[in-house]
């Protein structure tokens, strides 16, 4: 009578679902996906479009590609870019120009959306790879992306 | 010179035991025996209960694609030892509510009767603390006083969730003594004997219980397993700590060393209930088919100690794979399926010792 | 079925419903403040319309008067409208609520009375669900200031 | 001593429980309060607003492409379904033409974001019914769509992988192989997870008849995704209003009529079937084309107002935009699976136990950011 059937029915599908977890038991050893993190930090490399934090590429003589035009502050939804620009005359037009003085990058308020690279005329900016973010205190969150002293490349035009 | 490597703690044990009743009246040395026996079961079974927390989260970890606690200590052994030093030094809190004396029983209730059961165990021929002849009868008695604990722990917190635990583990432990009681009723008629030792020397001659038993000893196992999940609250029947439901059951406003008696009991439980199963249906401390009987040096207990881990990767093997059972069908599991299957083992077992068919 | 046979449909349940079409994809009736319940429960009950699955129901703040947006979707007969309420005066905007004729409307209507302000007669139990109960102001107003948690770029 | 009698005898006090915001079976800060007598539940109430950022008050002052990154924070496991709505009521309104090889992309990535948040759905359904295993093998398959979209847009949960008029990057070279790895690996995985829990004798007698939800009250609660469809009310949007490259694709609209928590839960599984099958459908020719219409920098959509749906993993999310011509719009408003599902609970948990309300909130799948966006 079906009180003996459906004891026997469940007794069946606990064992099926006793058998795919002690099927993972057997080869426990090889089949274990976490990472030890400490200890395999030389080894762990992100892929190359992850995006851990917004950096301003220097080439060999300092010098970075933003003119400080600010699209990059504007297209930012969480104001985490301030960009603090002085006047300058271009030695060869003669004309008035905006020179970058200091890119402040607020990595703490940053969101990580990447609408900051899209919208750079100049591709000044770029993601970088790294993971650590963590520091011990907030203030090492606010960055300056271009090193002091450094100038734009000639010829850069927004 | 039989048993070498078993020969020296029983010569420390008898000569302390000559020299105290040498030096103290009958009395007072009879009670100081008992209590340095008591003392040496304590500090064993505390560290054998860690070293269980510590196979619990391995045997999670293989089942789970992970490879568990491996950074304290080599091969990660001292990570309970470091959980426990971490639990005697936390703070016991409580909130300003709870029933203070009570409160601070109920975790005394759990670990006593846990403890109190483990004297009884034939771990091997001289190893064994206590034996007396209604060793089974005790055992069950025993286990059922550690829900009191659990209800007025659940009780005194003051705490929702853990009235609604402590309820549930009360009325899960009430039906299921009753199974448990049955399908070891059932064995006992084959062995005809309450006292343990007595079992582990019927099974000596004609085989394991279960063997001897044959069909309706392999159902007694299985009740016997299967309630025996249900009274240690694990597994599939973990209602009274359900994570998902209740938080933390009855132990949600228990934290530091109450906490640790709490857990450390559930674990030495499981270890009692594996060892019932083991000394009932498995010969306790006999080497499976006498390979070893002839060997001197060869420790019966690491016998009794490889059948109660098995028994024990059962009772785990069940708690990582199946959901838990809601209230009502924990109950129509009981009364309905295991009560009547439990008393129909008992008849056909009585029938066939009374015609003694014995195969 | 087209909007124009809805359209005349419709405009047979009550007086001056103002309907159109340009600049949204559904066809649009503005219902007076009085006939919404009528007009609304004729709506679903209507043989040939059965709009059952309020979908999505959003209040409005269009500046001078409050209101509620209903799109209604029939699952039958796969039509869509928008239903539009307006209510002018600001300090005590008050509409009937359509819970009973479509459920959804219950959890919708709280979140609007959070947002906006405008109370719903006969609502089972009118409370702010988002917003903590001493939360003076209705944030998704146009008229809505807050120093603190609101930054204008 | 009739029933009534023992009953008035028996005096039992209904009392007063909060499921509350931090709580294992929440998913999220949703707090219940319920009212329960002994394990009865009476009365089930959310109240919300625990992680309540106003997105909507926030989308009234960002531009459009601002508004796309915010999606992702509404219902954070079918973000990239959230972002093409966005995307393509822009489109909509701006009349413009996306290149096929962007709507095929981006159906492929929804429906790879679905099968993630149906993974992550029944490591979850199995942890809240107490088989705690589960979590992980759903975690092992939710690591290799994580590693795919991370390949492919740099992050693995808020992807913002939509940007109006097409996408912000083109797929990864190796997007195609890793797909097909992780298809070849899930068909041999789903079997074993319906091994592992659908075939639980515990797991059914613990979800069938539970928290019945019928027709009528699905379509009158609004109710609207795989928790509908557990109940017979077909209101799949990627079958009745098709988007993106839906139209080219044929894929069965899962429908069951049992409307309990196990019909619930045998719908995603079914889906997941439908997911993969729609994938391998699209995923060998993914036709050559430029992967982002010109759009001008400041985006302003003509006056009126737009709604676009799309099915997202959780249930239909609405996009309603009513935009006077300016730079950022009038008005938005998200029309949330969640929050309408979670109308229901009340209707449909009372009279259930504590267990009970646990199985069918873990069917009903909720995102609490989603509820309270």
């Amino acid at each position: 009578m079906s009180y003996f059937s459906d004891i026997y029915n469940g007794i069946k599908t606990l064992i099926t679902g006793m058998k795919v977890t002690g099927g993972y038991f057997i080869h426990a050893r090889k089949g274990s996906l976490t990472q030890q993190y400490p200890d395999n930090r030389e080894t762990l490399k992100m892929f190359d479009r992850f995006r851990g934090e917004v950096v301003m590429p220097h080439d060999e003589n300092n010098q970075h590609r933003c003119t400080g035009c600010q699209s990059c502050e504007i297209a930012c939804p969480n104001g985490s870019i301030e960009i603090i620009w002085d006047r300058a005359v271009d030695p060869e037009t003669g004309k008035k120009k905006k020179k970058i003085d200091k890119h402040i990058y607020h990595l703490s308020m940053c969101t990580m959306c990447g609408l900051c690279i899209e919208a750079c005329p100049t591709d000044a900016i770029v993601w970088a790879q790294n993971y650590e973010n963590s520091v011990y205190d907030r203030s090492y969150l606010t960055k300056t992306l271009n090193q002091p002293g450094s100038t734009v490349i000639a010829g850069v035009e927004d | 010179m039989n048993f070498l490597i078993m020969n020296i703690p029983l010569n420390i044990v008898s000569t302390v035991h000559d020299w105290i009743y040498s030096i103290m009246p009958e009395t007072a040395a009879s009670i100081t025996v008992m209590v340095l026996i008591a003392v040496a079961y304590l500090a064993l079974f505390a560290v054998a209960g860690l070293y269980l927390v510590l196979l619990e989260r391995k045997v999670a970890a293989w089942f789970q694609l992970r490879l568990g606690p491996n950074r304290v200590g080599p091969l990660g052994l001292f990570q309970t030892i470091a959980d426990a030093l971490k639990l005697v030094s936390k703070e016991l809190t409580s909130n300003d509510r709870i029933d203070k004396f009570l409160y601070n029983l109920a975790p005394y209730f759990v670990i006593v009767s846990t403890l109190i059961g483990i004297s009884v165990f034939p771990f091997s021929k001289q190893f064994q603390a206590f034996d007396i002849n209604i060793g089974l009868f005790f055992l069950i008695a025993v286990s059922s006083i550690g829900v009191i604990g659990i209800l007025v722990g659940g009780w005194a917190s003051n705490n929702k969730f853990a009235l609604i635990g402590a309820m549930r583990s009360g009325l899960q432990t009430i039906s299921y003594e009753l199974s448990v009681g049955l399908s070891i009723l059932t064995m006992v008629l084959l062995t005809g004997t309450l006292q343990l030792s007595e079992i582990v020397e019927v099974q000596r001659t004609g085989g394991w219980l279960i063997l001897q038993g044959h069909i309706p000893a392999i159902i007694a196992f299985c009740i016997f397993m299967i309630a025996g999940t249900a009274e240690t609250n694990r597994a599939p029947f973990d209602l009274v700590e359900a994570e998902s439901e209740l938080g933390a059951g009855f132990h949600t406003e228990y934290s530091g060393m109450k906490f640790a008696y709490f857990f450390l009991a559930e674990f030495i439980n499981m270890f009692i209930i594996a060892s019932i199963a083991v000394v009932l249906f498995f010969g306790g401390w006999l080497s499976p088919f006498g390979i070893t009987d002839g060997i001197t040096w060869f420790p019966e207990v690491l016998w009794f100690l490889i059948k109660v881990l098995v028994i024990i990767f059962l009772m785990m093997w069940f708690r990582w794979t199946f959901p838990r059972l809601r209230v009502d069908q924990l109950l129509t599991l009981e009364w309905k399926y295991l009560l009547p299957l439990n008393l129909a083992n008992l008849m056909i077992m009585a029938i066939i010792i009374w015609m003694n068919w014995t195969i | 079925m087209k909007n124009e046979d809805l359209q005349n449909i419709i405009n047979g349940l009550g007086e001056n419903l103002e309907f159109t079409t340009e600049a949204t994809e559904f066809l649009n009736v503005t219902v007076p403040k009085e006939q919404l319940h009528t007009i609304c429960s004729q709506l679903k009950s209507n043989p040939e319309l059965k709009f059952d699955y309020a979908f999505c129901i959003s209040g409005m703040d269009w500046g001078k008067e409050l209101g509620v947006i209903y799109h209604l979707h029939s699952t039958e007969f796969k039509h869509e409208i928008t239903v539009k309420v307006t209510t002018e005066d600001r300090e005590n905007p008050i509409l009937d609520s359509v819970h009973d004729i479509w459920q959804t409307a219950e959890f919708h209507e709280l979140e609007i009375y959070d947002f906006f302000g405008i109370k719903f007669n006969n609502h089972p139990k009118l409370r702010r669900l988002f917003l903590t109960p001493d939360w003076e102001g209705y944030p998704l107003r146009k008229d809505y200031v807050d120093e603190a948690n609101m930054i204008i770029k | 001593m009739t029933d009534q009698e023992i009953k008035n005898k028996i005096k039992t006090e209904e009392y007063f429980v909060n499921m509350g915001p931090q709580h294992p079976a929440a998913h999220g800060v949703l707090r219940l309060l319920l009212t329960i007598d002994g394990e009865i539940i009476k009365n089930v109430e959310p109240d919300l607003g625990y992680i309540h950022r106003s997105i909507e008050k926030m989308c009234e002052r960002d531009s459009y492409q601002q508004i796309v990154h915010l999606t992702d924070r509404m219902d954070y496991l079918s973000s990239n379904i959230n972002n093409e709505a966005v995307c393509l009521a822009v489109e909509k309104a701006l009349e413009i033409e996306v290149s096929d090889r962007v709507k095929v992309i981006r159906t492929i990535v929804s429906e790879l974001t679905r099968i993630a948040s149906h993974c992550l759905w029944w490591g979850v359904m199995g942890m809240d019914l107490g088989a705690l295993t589960t979590y992980f093998y759903a975690f092992r398959d939710r690591e290799l769509i994580n590693d795919i979209f991370e390949e492919t847009c740099g992050a693995r949960l808020t992807m913002n992988y939509n940007a109006p008029g097409g996408l912000m990057y083109d797929i990864h070279p190796n997007f195609v192989k890793r797909t097909k790895d992780f298809i070849k690996h899930f068909k041999t995985k789903i079997p074993e997870y319906d091994r592992l829990l659908t075939g639980n004798v515990i797991f059914q007698k613990r979800t069938k008849g539970v928290g019945i939800l019928t027709k009528e009250d699905a379509i009158s609660y609004g109710v609207s995704g795989p928790v509908a469809r557990g109940s017979g009310f077909a209101s799949d949007v990627r079958k009745h209003h098709p988007y993106s490259a839906y139209d080219r694709v044929d894929f069965k609209e899962v429908l069951l009529t049992e409307g309990d928590t196990f019909a619930r839960y045998q719908v995603r599984i079914m889906e997941l079937w439908e997911s993969i099958s729609i994938i391998e459908q699209l995923i060998d020719n993914i036709p050559e084309g430029s992967v982002k219409e010109p759009t001008k920098a400041v985006i302003k959509l003509p006056k009126g107002e737009y709604y676009q749906r799309v099915e997202a993993a959780r249930g239909e999310l609405g996009v309603y935009i009513n935009s006077t011509g300016a730079k950022n719009p009038y008005r938005v408003k998200f029309r949330s699976p969640g929050f309408s599902n979670l109308s229901v609970l009340n209707h449909i948990a009372k009279g259930s136990k504590i267990a009970d309300l646990v199985a069918t909130m873990a069917s009903f799948d909720f995102v609490i950011p989603d509820i309270d966006r």
